[in-house]
């Protein structure tokens, strides 16, 4: 039973990671990294199901408010970023380079 | 009394106090400068005088706890080589003050050069300098292997401000060349020495507990080369030679005198002390391999020193004829040779040394280090050319001049062991009369050129620059033996400790030579 | 249900880490009710006076109970040995930054106001700098010091954030190149909260696998778990590059020289410190507590990891051109350098050899780089700072002893014996070579050569180049950058020469190793 | 004294959590059609109860013409909006524009599933509960369906592609998040007392009252926890009608503004009648909780058990609780005929500035208290804690009170000045500003005298 | 799992009604098409056009968003707290105490500078 769970966790995993990998939007990308921490929360709360702790149940509260801070910070940033240069483009972000 | 704790410390308390000048007190600073090298020469004839020839091999030696954490000790203490070595650096250091006076002022007065070098910091470079000499005691005062890397590494840097902001056109190139070669060769000895320390594990890196400890010969062999392709690179042998032409010919003569004069050394000097005591089995393996290479060296040096155009690269390059000869005599392994190769170490420092200041006087006049700019020169300035010829044919090895004492005995000793490179060697010696001769032929004799016609002689300064050397190198030519008997007594013990079981007998030629004369 | 208790906390040990967020919190509250002129005034006393208030409560806990031997706060944290002297350096490094920080002009005036914009200018004109940056600050260090101090991967995962989150927005407060700084802030956060996730997920795994967070848990449950088990293994991995990208290790690299290159100087000065500090702390419990017995399934790994930073690190360190780019690859290079030891386990006493050379290198290399950015901070030009190395041309001649400390900085970077540098990587190697990594240790030592031409190449430019025309002026220097600048120096000196009692401190927190408990 | 919230409850008909989950299929599929049916008639019944009331309050009749007193009225009117003609603008995003009505729609139903509604009684042979199912976490299931429910009116501003409604849906939104915070607050005090999250716990809890020891005496406390945590309780009523967006919250459809808000396009047909049955089941749903979190849920009122033991069981609490629904609906209701629309700003700031750090003292002073009751507590460390957090909060109210005060002060005297300068010359500040004694003014307030007074002899209700 | 059961039923008969009638709406009214009748209703001006992906939102929805994400965290740990403090005692209040503190911190940061002004 908790295969599926830990399979689905996995996919949105990869779903996410290949997002950040590949979108071009920083927000999509942000949103990406978003889902990865959620499929991380799916994993804790099927282990901890498997278990028998409550263990992963907690983190998956610390993992959520650790996402929260994660939006606040990210948003600021990338609304910062949109203000200066009216685009979210992460290609357009190309002052840095050697 | 820690007589080389002091004489490592006066020289740093001395750079400091030049660093220390207030801004535009240059020629307080020679003079401070020159002052303080003079007390350290002092100071090492004052050990040297006390020193037993016959007595312990280390002697004055001191030894203190410093980085118990690695067993790293500050030990320091002199045998008969490092004395000899040390008492190198000491005389050719004030001589290199003095000789230096003008190198930082920028173009001369006269304005006719093409202005080697601009006006630099007079200070720093002397500061630089009496740094460079105190590390350069170190380097051979330290019994403790870590701390002759740590000296060894030091020194570089010293040097390599003193050729990069002070050389000539092409000096940053040079001077990256030269950090970087060393630094490659000692990043590869620190591999070895930390793995000595390890596999000796002995918990201490004071070189006589270290000797014959490590047995095995497949270990021995690595450690060996580790520590070896540092000396070859330092010293330098063929094919790690590439970097001395730049900096030689770059540096400024003073620098020049000391980078090729005591520097170097430090390179065989590690050889024959480190290589051969903590590896005897191996330096035995690799030893044909070694005097190969040497002789490749010799005769290599001196086909290219023949084809140069610029006197400071043709001096270079008589160097790595020369170096090759002392590794040569090193790795004979016999008695003679070992003996001849530390005195040729000594006596190549002044015979170099003065080549390459005269050379440093000539360009200084003329702004140009190309022999084709000069003809003439005897005509204009007798005691120069004089002075030249003498430290030329001294490099050249003429019998009664001291290079000959010393390259005799390595042949010698050479050819006890190995016959063929000895011979083939021996034709090094016939090209060095021919580099030598030419030059001296197409500098001093002929047409005065236009450009050399206004060339003063030796002025007082420059006088007292020579003069010593030049007497250094007649009398050692005629009376090595305070030098051979303050040597001969490490020597041996080095062969011993290198388990050379069949010495041979009787260093008598040299000693008849010695004395006979 | 009913057998929840509730937990004992040692607040004693904890003292420093309370004071830290603590102060943190008031600088919330200063921020959000003092007048905007008295800010600043206030902020710095507050945030020095925390750092070195939770310094010396340190040094006072191990002073009077010695250092525990029990995990605190009911298994979440582990104030070993390893963690009380991480604590203990990144306090120092932080009290050295926020002296830099205090520095006047770096940070924007109004972070929301658009670059260029009326609101901006109008806050420029009102003299307003973003005073926030204390605090998050604060946070930041607090974060650092949990970090490595966790003995639970959910503690571990908290800190994480708590030190990278204030990291991110403090990267996009530069007053100076806004665009850039924005850039590197977008691109460190989309990395690191990618990486934190990869953190996450690795967790997560470990979790199922083991059934616990807890590090010695983990270790417990994995000694039961026989052969290879996928879940596990992958959670490893995924743990691993969690970590390896907070170091910067290859290949993982890519966000360090955006980075460090766009945030402001003083943070990057920060990052490059304290943040390789906690991170090698982190992993190092993870690699060493949690993951000890699957030494033989993370070590080949690391290998190719630690061989792979060092090439990357100096190989494209040499094709850079921007002084803070070419800092950072050297920061990767040495993150490298410090993996070599990671990797060198091996019985107890091996471990802790390893231990404390990494912890030696971090204290070392910490203080010079700080000095490094320290001095990067005061060659400006009219935009900001003058990155560009071209712009560094010549700088030994307009302020010699600016250059010289830099050239001494980057020194140390390279090795040279004689400064802190040398002792941190000789510690290291050594602990290597024990281990058994000698190929670790040549690749070290080769890219170590390597690494030294890039910087040798700086100090060619700055000493042996005429300066440019309109170069970079050098900025007054502060008092706080002053201090911060003869702090590091006299730091690398210190322990470049007389490192025992840094390394005997290292040797005493490592003695233990880490609480398995 | 002792006291423990989680003791089995008095009576054992008294469900809890252990009594759920034992239902035969047949029963929960009765159970869920029953509520569903309820609801459905709820809303009708609620549409009309509403219009009727509003009207008495207003001094009208309202709906009189279907069905005996109306009744059929909002049967009448959903059958013409079943009847009209169904728009969807050309510019929508279709997927969405359909889906939104469903997501707002669907959770107000679920959130009813965890409401008791009564007692154990037996249906058809099976003893069950009079609720269809019940959680460990039955008030965060319903708190759970408040938030998916904003998605619903989100996606319905979004997928509209109109100003009118994706400002609206934005408005929705936030203030239903912003009121969200004050409500989730409110109920901690209730957890703190019960103990529980479990809806059917938090009513058993407050069967009985339960007697306090103050100072030596033994003070008998009241069992509802709206007497006993008034200011929770009265948070929650305000929050309630800012969740539901009701008046006075009532800004995302405000007509003034923004015509419709979210629903702009979703013109008169049966989709709008999704969501208007989706908002009214959203009253029902937060009236429901305040019953079952405050208002000790199907219990009969206090002096009603005392003289009619049976009032508790059987059938009757449905009665009760029907009873609390109707008061709790009438007071939407009397709010919506008695209150004016609030501004956004100040909809923001009673809801942010005001709702939540009271609440939050609220919480810190409940949980002192509680400690206080507990046996195991150092009482001192708790006074002095509570002491503490008392002091503390009232030197940080007099602080901000003080500071507000100052800042109207001297706003007072600012208006005060720019009147008086206007007074002295109405040219200052260089807006002109024309005397107020021109003619067309006297004109413009003559006519306006006119009509008054000619309306005064209109008879009232004419129109 | 029985527990949840009971509220599927009642989600399935929900969603099965609100999609029932959102799909019969089309067919049970009469249909007379009028060009004006398809465009978003705008008080009768020409509609705006609107972006295609959505337009963009105001920050200030943004900040109310990032402050109901924080607060809404601290609810999830208030739950947990208040259903055990009767096991938790002193600790958890003192521990709580300095939690709902540092959160008035922050809030009183964003009171401050102007985060909880809207106009």
């Amino acid at each position: 039973m908790t295969t599926h769970y830990l399979v689905l966790s996995a996919l949105l995993f990869a779903i996410g990671g290949l997002g950040v990998l590949l979108r071009r939007n920083a927000i999509v990308v942000f949103m990406c990294v978003e889902l990865m921490l959620n499929a991380c929360n799916l994993a804790f709360v099927t282990f901890a199901r498997q278990h028998g702790s409550l263990d992963g149940q907690l983190i998956a509260f610390f993992v959520m408010v650790v996402a929260a801070a994660e939006v606040v910070i990210g948003l600021a940033i990338i609304v910062m970023i949109f203000r200066t240069r009216r685009s979210a483009s992460v290609d357009d972000a190309n002052l840095l380079k050697y | 009394m820690p007589w080389l704790s002091i004489l490592m410390a006066v020289p740093v308390l001395g750079a400091v106090g030049v660093a220390c000048l207030p801004k535009g007190s240059d020629k307080l600073a020679k003079q401070l400068a020159l002052l303080v090298s003079l007390v350290v020469l002092g100071l090492t004839i004052a050990m040297a005088v006390q020193f037993s020839p016959n007595g312990e091999r280390f002697q004055f030696a001191e030894t203190y706890s410093w980085i118990p954490a690695f067993g790293v000790n500050y030990g320091v203490a002199v045998d008969g080589i490092a004395l000899v070595l040390i008492a190198l650096s000491a005389v050719l250091v004030p001589i290199v003050v003095l000789a230096s006076w003008h190198d930082t002022d920028g173009p001369a007065p006269d304005g006719r050069s093409d202005a080697p070098a601009p006006k630099r910091s007079a200070k720093t470079y002397f500061a630089l300098l009496l740094v460079l000499e105190a590390m350069m005691i170190g380097v051979f005062a330290a019994t403790d292997i870590f701390l002759f890397y740590v000296f060894f590494e030091a020194m570089l840097i010293p040097m390599y401000f003193m050729i990069g902001s002070y050389g000539g056109v092409q000096r940053s190139y040079a001077a990256v060349k030269f950090l970087l070669y060393s630094l490659f060769g000692g990043l590869l000895m620190l591999v070895a020495v930390i793995a000595l320390y390890v596999i000796a594990d002995k918990g201490t890196f004071m070189f006589p507990e270290l000797v014959g400890v490590i047995q095995d010969p497949t270990t021995q062999k690595w450690l060996f080369a580790g520590f070896f392709i540092a000396f070859a690179v330092k010293a330098p042998l063929v094919p790690f030679h590439t970097w001395l032409p730049d900096a030689a010919a770059q540096a400024p003569a003073g620098a020049a005198v000391l980078l090729v004069g005591v520097l170097d050394k430090v390179g065989t000097y590690g050889m024959l002390r480190f290589c051969l005591e903590l590896f005897p089995e191996a330096s035995k393996y690799f030893a044909v391999p070694v005097i190969v290479l040497s002789v490749i060296g010799i005769i290599y040096g001196a086909v290219v020193a023949i084809g140069q155009t610029d006197i400071k690269r043709l001096i270079a390059y008589t160097s790595i004829s020369h170096f090759g000869f002392i590794a040569m005599g090193v790795f004979a392994m016999t008695q003679n040779a070992q003996s001849g190769a530390t005195l040729y170490m000594v006596n190549h420092g002044f015979s170099t040394g003065a080549l390459f200041l005269i050379a440093g006087f000539l360009i200084y006049r003329r702004g140009s280090a190309q022999i084709a700019d000069y003809g003439g020169v005897q005509k204009v300035a007798p005691l120069l050319a004089g002075a030249f010829l003498v430290a030329g044919l001294s490099s050249l090895a003429l019998p009664g001049l001291s290079s000959f004492v010393s390259e005799f005995m390595v042949m010698i000793g050479t050819y006890e062991r190995y016959a063929i490179p000895a011979i083939i060697g021996a034709i090094g010696v016939i090209l060095a009369a021919i580099y030598i001769l030419w030059m001296y032929k197409r500098m001093m004799n002929g047409p005065t050129a236009e450009t050399v016609k206004g060339f003063a002689d030796l002025n007082g300064r420059e006088i007292a620059v020579v003069a010593p050397l030049i007497a250094l190198i007649i009398a050692l030519g005629f009376f090595p033996k305070p030098l051979l008997d303050v040597i001969n007594p490490a020597v041996d013990k080095t062969l011993t400790n290198a388990q050379v079981s069949d010495k041979q007998p009787a260093p008598t030629v040299a000693e008849k030579k010695g004395s006979g004369q | 249900m009913n057998n929840i208790t509730a937990p004992t906390i040692e607040y004693a040990l904890l003292a420093p880490l309370l004071l830290v967020f603590g102060a943190a919190i008031v600088g919330v509250l200063v921020e959000a009710f003092a007048p905007r002129y008295l800010r600043r005034s206030i902020h710095v006393p507050l945030t020095l006076l925390a750092l070195l208030g939770a310094f010396v409560l340190t040094i006072l806990q191990v002073a009077r109970e010695g250092v525990p031997t029990e995990p605190a706060a009911m298994g979440a944290l582990a104030l070993d040995g390893p963690a009380l002297f991480i604590w203990g350096v990144i306090l120092v490094l932080a009290v050295v930054s926020t002296l830099l920080i205090n520095d006047e002009d770096q940070f924007v005036a109004q972070a929301a106001a658009v670059p260029g914009s009326s609101d901006e200018e109008e806050a420029v004109r009102s003299g307003y700098a973003q005073t926030e940056v204390y605090p998050l600050l604060l946070f930041s260090v607090g974060g650092m010091m949990l970090f490595p101090a966790a003995n639970d991967l959910l503690v571990m995962f908290v800190a994480l954030e708590v030190l990278s989150l204030p990291l991110y927005l403090l990267c996009g407060l530069a007053r100076h190149r806004r665009l850039l700084s924005q850039e590197a802030s977008m691109k460190y956060f989309l990395l690191g909260s990618f990486s934190s996730a990869i953190f996450l997920y690795g967790m997560a795994l470990t979790y199922g696998a083991a059934g616990t967070l807890d590090l010695n848990g983990i270790r417990g449950a994995l000694a039961g778990i026989s052969g290879a088990n996928t879940l596990l293994l992958i959670g490893m991995a995924l743990l691993g590059v969690g970590l390896l990208f907070k170091i910067g290790a290859a290949p993982f690299q890519v966000w360090k020289p955006d980075v460090y290159q766009g945030a402001p100087t003083a943070i990057t000065a920060l990052m490059a410190s304290t943040v390789l500090v906690s991170a090698f702390g982190a992993m190092l419990r993870v690699f060493w507590v949690a993951l000890g017995n699957l030494e033989w399934d993370w070590q080949p790994v690391m290998w190719g990891v630690a061989i792979l930073t060092m090439v990357v690190g100096a190989i494209l360190a040499i094709t850079q051109t921007e002084i803070k780019r070419m800092l950072a690859y050297s920061s990767i290079a040495h993150a490298g350098f410090i993996l070599t030891g990671v990797v060198a386990t091996g019985d107890f006493a091996q471990n802790q050899a390893a231990l404390s050379g990494i912890l030696f290198y971090l204290a070392a290399y910490g203080f010079t780089t700080v000095g490094a950015f320290a001095v990067a901070t005061m060659v400006r030009e009219a935009g900001g700072e003058a990155g560009h190395l071209s712009k560094w041309a010549g700088l030994g001649k307009r302020s010699p002893i600016l250059a010289g400390i830099f050239a001494f900085f980057l020194l140390a970077f390279a090795g040279i014996p004689l400064t802190s540098g040398f002792f941190g990587k000789y510690a290291v190697f050594s602990a290597a070579y024990a281990g058994g990594a000698l190929p670790l240790v040549v690749v070290g030592v080769v890219t170590s050569a390597i690494a030294a031409f890039f910087y040798v190449r700086v100090i060619v430019l700055m000493f042996f180049s005429e300066p440019a025309a309109d170069g970079p002026t050098i900025a007054t220097p502060t008092v706080g950058t002053s201090a911060v600048i003869a702090l590091a120096a006299a730091a690398t000196v210190v322990l470049g020469v007389f490192p025992q009692p840094v390394l005997d401190l290292a040797g005493e927190a490592a003695s233990a190793l880490f609480i398995l408990r | 004294m002792s006291w423990s919230p989680l003791a089995a409850p008095v009576d054992p008909n008294l469900p809890g959590l252990a009594d759920f989950g034992k239902d035969p299929i047949g029963i929960i599929i009765l159970k869920a059609v029953v509520i569903f049916a309820v609801l459905m008639l709820g809303v009708l019944f609620g549409v009309w109860f509403e219009r009727k009331l509003i009207s008495r309050m207003q001094n009208r009749y309202g709906p009189n013409r279907a069905g005996k007193f109306g009744l059929l009225q909002s049967v009448a009117d959903g059958l013409k909006m079943g009847l009209k003609e169904d728009l969807m603008p050309r510019t929508v995003d279709k997927v969405i524009y359909f889906i939104a009505p469903v997501v707002l729609a669907t959770p107000a139903f679920m959130a009813f599933s965890v409401i008791p509604m009564g007692p154990k009684v037996s249906i058809f042979g099976t003893v069950t509960p009079l609720q269809l199912t019940d959680l460990p976490v039955a008030v965060l299931l319903v708190l759970a369906m408040a938030s998916i429910g904003v998605y619903g009116i989100v996606l319905a501003g979004w997928g509209s592609r109109s100003p009118y409604a994706m400002l609206g849906g934005l408005r929705a939104s936030a203030q239903v998040v912003s009121y969200e915070i004050a409500m989730g607050l409110s109920f901690v005090g209730v957890f703190l007392y019960a103990g529980t999250l479990s809806t059917s716990e938090i009513v058993a809890a407050q069967a009985a009252g339960n007697t306090a020891t103050l100072f030596g005496m033994d003070v008998p406390m009241p069992s509802w926890y709206m007497i006993l945590l008034i200011p929770s309780f009265l948070i929650y009523i305000i929050t309630m009608l800012g969740e539901t967006n009701r008046v006075p919250f009532d800004l995302p459809e405000g007509e003034g503004e923004l015509v419709g808000g979210f629903q702009t396009e979703y013109s008169n047909s049966l989709k709008f009648a999704v969501i208007m049955l989706a908002e009214y089941i959203n009253v029902f749903v937060v009236s429901a909780v305040s019953i079952t979190l405050f208002m000790g849920g199907w219990r009969a009122p206090a002096p009603i058990s005392t003289f009619w033991p049976e009032a508790n069981t059987g059938w009757w609490p449905l009665l009760w609780f029907f009873l609390k629904m109707v008061l709790v609906f009438s007071f939407f209701v009397w709010a919506r005929a008695s209150l004016p629309r609030v501004r956004y700003d100040q909809l923001m700031a009673l809801g942010w500035k005001i709702l939540i750090p009271v609440n939050l003292g609220w919480i810190m002073l409940v949980a002192t208290v509680r400690a206080m009751q507990l046996d195991q507590v150092n009482r001192t460390a708790v006074m002095i804690i509570g002491s503490l957090v008392v002091v503390g909060a009232f030197a940080i109210w007099w602080r901000i009170d003080n500071t507000l005060q100052k800042r109207r002060e001297a706003r007072a005297a600012q208006v005060e000045a720019e009147f008086r300068q206007i007074n002295e010359d109405p040219y200052a500040g260089g807006f002109p500003v024309p005397p107020l004694d021109l003619p067309h003014y006297h004109g413009a307030a003559a006519a306006l005298e006119a009509r008054a007074n000619k309306t005064a002899e209109v008879p009232s209700g004419s129109n | 799992m029985e527990l949840y059961a009971p509220i599927l039923v009642l989600a399935v008969l929900g969603a099965g009604f609100a999609i029932f009638s959102v799909t019969i709406a089309p067919f049970t009214g009469p249909k007379r098409w009028n060009r004006a009748k398809l465009d978003a209703y705008e008080c009768g001006i020409e509609p705006t056009p609107q972006p295609v992906g959505g337009g963009r939102f105001p920050l200030k929805y943004m900040i109310t968003a990032m402050l109901f994400i924080v607060f809404d965290i601290e609810i999830i740990f208030l739950y947990p707290w208040a259903v055990a403090f009767d096991q938790l005692g002193l600790f958890g209040l003192v521990e709580m105490l300095l939690f709902i503190v540092t959160v008035l911190v922050a809030y009183a940061y964003v009171w401050r500078r102007k985060g909880l002004d809207w106009d």
